[in-house]
């Protein structure tokens, strides 16, 4: 399988092999990292993977024990919030062929979402209301701090899927902004 | 009114105890009174049915919504709760109604036992300008400035102008680093004093605002002290909470590294005079600036509570605060002395959040998926949490206190972090690297820091630490490739690769 | 022969340890490792690949099959897998090689460093017997008896009769309480010696036995010493070890409740004169034989290893010993004397084992289900197993050591009673109901009981105590229930009733 | 539902169901203790449950807070291994109306099983040996202890399910003996 796998500002292009035989190692991983000045040297890995739980993933990494914790994103993308000694990253993870189905039909707006769950405290805006860049939209409020959304763009309220009072789940979307 | 302590003289057995808090707080509170032999009663929100603290204690009673305001802080749900199955006293914790002078009478008045001080001491020092004019009447030396609210800014001005800039501008019924603002130049004085103004009035309901001069880059020394009934107060020496951010405590230790013995005993006394100077019974703690520069210390403020820092002095001394707070409220006379006590080596303790150090600490509340908590010697979980526990959004983030001890400094930070490397809070941010960070700090490990440590640059670096993306994309691929090729199922075991292939084969599985 | 100290005076870094052992003691050895900033390799076994040292090591080599015999006690694997990850030091643990002599001579000819004593100070006390010379040469008092193997069964019988029966009959080679066999009178001494003999020969491979006067209700009194390559040897106290089951050691504590500090002072001192006598290095302890009725006190042994109950020292003396242990092996100089250690509170240590205290202690091994450990001040849990972790039936049953400090030895004692009450390990049988009994037993409050304390009867009381049936069938019933009428489901958060009632109406789950 | 729930030498007849309404409560229970001297009493106790985890049952039953550990019996008898408070029993569930099922198919003759998964030491018979009640057949070791199975009755050995050397699971059948 190839996957896009990005963590941070580093996006590569892994391929995954379950390896075969009796031997300790479970899979082989290879990637080459992508970005603007072209791509990278490619690295091979192999792996004898253990899962003492189902989000817990022990890997002896070329003879090194590793340890990360792999939960899915909340925002259903196919990433995962990745632990590793006690880092915790969001990793994203791109089917290159799911990737190319999805771009087709991507929406252009200016969608706002949450990226935590919590209590919808004040919406600023009304449909049809024009709002600059930057400008609050609406406040989320979790664990007794209060969250201000801005604008991500000129534009108009296209929609507003929540109100005020209301409970979000993470990756919930709040309102859209049309261009 | 009756005072808390009625007859002080008399032993008062506690039969049963209602913790009227959550979190790590109460599971610690519910662990002393089960070792004490005496059962519990845990109290909690519509929020709370699945928290730690109702899975520890003996029996749990659900007092409203999720909101505090509608459940945690209903002081009279709180006594019905307690008078309903048979607990004879109330231990606060810290927060919620622990610092409540009314509620401390209330629970007297309804004839049970109150874990705290007299609620005379804890309206002495709930006020900050009324607990500087005890202070200064107790000869406790305290930050320059006025002692009483001032009403007009112009008043205000004139007064800053003589103590000189810059100065703070503090709400008298603030508290946890807020209504707290620092004044540079006389420019920035008239919205300073509004804005001050307006959030004492809107946090606290009460709009009173005093002035102090603002001493620069001062550590956050506090002594703990514990006062019997019978007139007996005695100090467990300082802790040093000097590494906060937004004016909330991050990191505690003690000893402080820095501090001469000499000031260390003279902060000491003052603390042991201020409380009795309010009649303190029970554990509290008073908060002092010391100035590095000139040796200078300033009485602060005084919690009349249980701190969430206490565990490192717990290691340190030995003493069991939350037992010690029980047996005072019993009665019973402290059972050791002064002389008795001693500073044994090193503790260090570190709050962890569930917040996203990486992206400007935003709250990060949700499902936690796996959970280790590390182990070892001198390794102190005091924790909320569990694996499969959803920390909840109407509650402060903090989910859990590692705590490490060491022979010496350096022996309880690198234990620290090696436990902190050991701790796996799965499914959401915390603060774990971010703490961790900190410890490897050289400056945090010179000990000599301020609280002005965590400026923002340091604060940028700290946080950004740490990633390790090679280790996260072989992960990732893995978790991806196997959700992608597998069939779902259920772990039944702790599965070895080999097992995996034999599943992958045609009836290979055993 | 070059010596295990070749260098005394030379300082030889430890770069990377390889950790020669499994289980709990192989996760303390890294943590250890882990808070000196020393890299670490674990060795594990085909059926070990899930072990917890494995997880929480640096790196790890597989060393052979499960059978101990093919992995963990090959040695020649060991160094070979040390070589090439680049460890240049072997912790042994305890058990396994860890008291080989051999052994620790072939980690020093491959020219790594040996994390224990020197091998001429194993052979020396390794014999029971040859131990036994080495004592009275030193000085040291031994349990009357012979000091030499005995040839032949009428010349055993003669010396039995001169001592006086009951007598012990000893495997010169035995350890860990097996090739042990009391002789109440002369009409079983025949028996007993061809079966000592032939035991010996099985287990020991040397059939060599001796004999000692029989000390009637004794305590297991032993110290532990910690001595230099410089020469500087130095005691941290005793232990109290005569809870047995079997002869093997069940509860620990220290101080002894009821040991006077002049009998304290002169068995330290003794210790110290056995250590010094075989040149002893690293961390040793010598265990004694303690007569309340008369008040002396006897060698029984050396361990040339750590021990199982180390904790409980390091508890009451604030000394990290496995820390000690590597920083001795480095070369280093103890970096305190005898006077700066103290014994402050108490502590106890209690063994959990996977097996079934109310079925005769049927070994049971099998899949953790679930796992809660407790936590909160001066807890101390050193595990080697989590949550859906299966215990191999290859190995010792001992799980974890759970190890708690108070200020008193009633302290400490409620506080293990708490922990043991918060400990939840699933789907196994455990001994954790057995202990929770122990510790509550009067006897053993009151603090002065013998190896004789398990009786058969106080061990039927003890193992049959605590059920609660009512709760049981509570929960077996709903198990029962929601297994027979609910679609199977992995859990997927905590889910509070009123989310279950949700889910079982149409379309109701959120 | 009823079930016959056996913990140590009691027995109950227990019904369960569960609590309609948006209460906090979620089952309700009530059995009979039943022994040769007849039926007691009945009692009955609302239960509020938590699964914090797929084993772990917290239940506040009548206002106290208990907590139980149940893992399925590796025999397949549909009953669990509970775990309360640090002490676990062995806790038989039988549904009656299989009950009387199972009892018309039940094989008469003396099988040995081990308790304990293990690797088979020695096979002390051959089949078709006679033996006495109390001879020891068999023995399987595990955790370093040897452990002797015997024979529940005396007769002849029918069948021997294991090999030495092998290694058998919890509840697995060694032999039988045909009285």
């Amino acid at each position: 399988m190839k996957y896009e796998i990005t963590v941070g500002d580093i996006t590569r292009l892994v391929t995954i092999e379950r390896e075969p035989g009796n031997g300790p190692i479970s899979h082989r991983i290879s990637w080459v990292e992508v970005s603007d000045d072209g791509v990278g040297e490619e690295e091979t890995h192999l792996v004898d993977l253990l899962r003492p739980s189902p989000e817990a993933f022990n890997m002896l990494i070329d003879g090194e024990s590793w340890e990360a914790g792999c939960t899915p994103l909340s925002d259903g993308s196919g990433g995962y919030l990745v632990d590793v000694v006690g880092v915790t990253m969001a990793v994203g993870v791109v089917d290159p062929r799911r990737k190319a189905l999805r771009l087709g039909s991507a929406h252009a707006g200016g969608l706002v979402a949450t990226q935590m769950p919590g209590r919808v405290v004040r919406v600023m805006v009304a449909v049809g209301e024009a709002v600059k860049k930057g400008q609050p939209l609406i406040v989320v409020e979790a664990m007794k701090m209060e969250n201000e959304l801005k604008s991500p763009i000129d534009g108009t309220i296209g929609e507003i899927y929540v109100a005020s009072g209301g409970t979000v789940e993470s990756g919930a979307k709040l309102l859209r902004v049309d261009a | 009114m009756p005072s808390a302590t009625t007859s002080p003289s008399a032993l008062r057995p506690i039969l049963k105890v209602l913790v009227a808090n959550r979190g790590e707080i109460a599971v610690r509170v519910v662990r002393a009174c089960h070792e004490l032999g005496i059962p519990t009663v845990a109290v909690y929100s519509e929020a709370d049915r699945a928290a730690l603290h109702v899975r520890n204690a003996g029996e749990a009673v659900c007092i409203g919504p999720a909101p505090s305001s509608e459940s945690y802080l209903r002081g009279e749900r709180i006594i019905e709760a307690a008078l309903r199955t048979g607990a004879n006293a109330i231990h606060p914790g810290y927060g919620f109604l622990s610092e409540n002078a009314a509620f401390a009478r209330m629970v007297v008045e309804a004839g049970l036992v109150w874990v705290g001080p007299p609620a005379s001491a804890i309206e002495a020092m709930g006020s900050k300008t009324r607990a500087r004019q005890h202070m200064v009447a107790a000869g406790v030396p305290v930050v320059p400035g006025t002692t009483h609210a001032i009403e007009t800014e112009a008043e205000a001005l004139i007064i800053a102008r003589e103590i000189g800039f810059p100065v703070m501008l503090k709400a008298a019924g603030g508290g946890g680093g807020k209504g707290i603002r620092k004044v540079e130049h006389e420019d920035e004085f008239s919205s300073a004093w509004r804005s001050t103004k307006s959030e004492a009035s809107r946090s606290f309901k009460d709009d009173a605002v005093y002035l102090e001069k603002f001493v620069s880059n001062p550590k956050h020394i506090e002594i703990q002290v514990l006062a019997d009934q019978h007139g007996t107060c005695v100090h467990l020496f300082e802790r040093d909470c000097s590494v906060q951010r937004r004016n909330q405590k991050v990191v505690e230790e003690t000893p402080c590294a820095v501090l001469p013995d000499a000031t260390r005993l003279a902060m000491a006394k003052v603390a042991v005079q201020a409380a009795a100077a309010v009649g303190y019974v029970g554990a509290g703690t008073i908060e002092f600036l010391f100035s590095q520069a000139s040796g200078e210390f300033y009485f602060l403020e005084m919690n009349t509570r249980l701190q969430v820092e206490h565990p490192v002095t717990e290691m340190v001394t030995g003493i069991d605060l939350v037992r010690a707070q029980l047996r005072i409220a019993a009665g019973e006379p402290l059972w050791f002395s002064q002389d008795d006590l001693r500073q044994t080596g090193h503790a260090i303790e570190v709050r962890i959040y569930a917040e996203d150090p990486a992206n400007n600490f935003a709250p990060a509340p949700g499902r936690i998926s796996g959970l280790r908590e590390p182990g070892g010697p001198w390794v102190r979980v005091d924790s909320g949490v569990y694996a499969g526990y959803e920390v909840p959004i109407h509650y402060d983030p903090m989910v859990a206190k590692l705590i490490c001890w060491g022979s010496t400094r350096e022996e309880a930070t690198t234990r620290l972090i090696r436990a902190l490397r050991e701790y796996r809070v799965r499914g959401i941010h915390t603060s774990i690297p971010f703490l961790a960070a900190i410890l490897r700090d050289p400056e945090f490990q010179a000990g000599n820091y301020s609280t002005g440590f965590l400026t923002p640059e340091r604060l940028h670096r700290l946080t950004q630490a740490g990633e390790n993306p090679r280790i996260a994309t072989i992960a990732a691929a893995i978790a991806r490739f196997e959700a992608d090729t597998r069939p779902a199922r259920a772990s039944t075991t702790a599965s070895s690769s080999s097992a995996w292939k034999l599943a992958a084969r045609p009836g290979g599985a055993r």
